[in-house]
């Protein structure tokens, strides 16, 4: 099994969703990670994701199971992006089904927090100024250590 | 002992480096982190940071022997 | 604005998606809703759904209003599917954009918590003993009823 | 006084016609409603229904006026 994948193509969501559908889920909810125009303060023009590959997708793995594990959902899949992109595009995809919607809320939030976090992921920045910098998550920095504080 | 030390995105920028296979007294991955920045004065603290022992998530004082392979992570962020 | 939306049609998802995209957001949350093929021990067939529309899309967009004003979202959407549906059919989907995840994931569970309680919807479910009931939601109640004591 | 009910749902499976005007005593939706039971006996108990009023929500102590239109809605399960 392999839900957890990196590419360096456009995201195909309609494709993405349709590996999702299972007959006894009513709930399904999706996190989808866009590139936007903006970033504490400066004018963002793309975006480039630099992927570690093989342990990107064995961490990512293990996320996938702790989720199904802690909230017992159905399905559990991501999809995340490498290489340079324009705005609007999707960065990471996030789908979760599962009989009920609590279980599915939580666990797609679950996993988007710990993508955050734990994999081997980078993310640079190109600004209007012409800069460009490695970004380093402030809130995924607090997500975790508020979660820390409660495990 | 040899080791070979891989660096990513921020860490391969201010080392100069993508890789490099060096000899090491080090005994944890820390103190080998900290024998790469007297090579590359220009890397940052590992505050933050992650490491990678032959493809497993590690830590700062796991154990390092010989013929490792040693991957830095600068501050990650996914998503 | 008409954010709500009612249709007897099979809902286009692509579509959906492609109206609530907005480059100064960096997340989205979707939630669907799915036909699945058992409640309460039994096994459904297949479901109807009988909305009275003009209040529907009223309290609907009141709603919606409410999720961007308590947390700050900046898109907000909803398809609410009428008449018969087969198992697996997307029965409702909420979309809500958002500059970052945290109140995405919020407004999104606000919605269609109070989509479930709120609005001139019924549901009737068709089992495969033929026996066809309308269906309240236990869940629901539940849910109205910590949100009234939250409130 | 005279008043139009229109029944949804279960309601409607219950009273056995989906509207009906008639004559009325009533000063609340509630009353109403209870009017309403007298003609249908198989109307259920308006316990988590709501009812709207001229096509707004009101509450089942709201009060009612000549002409109005009452909407009667058994216990919802959208989405």
């Amino acid at each position: 099994m392999n839900d957890f994948k990196v590419t360096a193509e456009t995201i195909d969501l309609a494709l993405f969703r349709a590996t999702m559908q299972d007959v006894s889920c009513g709930a399904y909810v999706q996190f989808d990670g866009w590139v936007r125009d903006h970033n504490e303060g400066q004018k963002v023009l793309r975006l480039e994701y630099e992927v570690y590959e093989p342990l990107a997708v064995k961490e990512g793995e293990r996320i996938l199971a702790e989720a199904r594990e802690r909230f017992g959902v159905s399905r559990t899949a991501v999809i995340h992006r490498s290489g340079l992109m324009e705005l609007s595009d999707t960065a990471v995809v996030v789908g979760v089904a599962s009989p009920h919607r609590d279980e599915a809320f939580e666990a797609c939030r679950y996993i988007i927090d710990q993508v955050k976090v734990r994999l081997p992921i980078w993310k640079k920045e190109h600004y209007a100024s012409g800069h460009a910098e490695w970004v380093n998550c402030q809130r995924c920095a607090q997500h975790k250590q508020e979660r820390g504080a409660r495990d | 002992m040899n080791v070979t030390v891989r660096y990513f995105a921020a860490f391969r920028e201010a080392a100069g480096v993508e890789s490099e296979t060096l000899p090491s007294k080090a005994t944890t991955a820390g103190e080998l982190f900290s024998e790469c920045r007297d090579r590359h004065a220009a890397l940052q603290d590992y505050h933050a940071s992650m490491v990678a022992i032959n493809e497993e998530m590690s830590q700062w004082d796991s154990t390092i022997k010989d013929g490792d392979e040693v991957l830095f992570f600068p501050p990650v962020a996914g998503g």
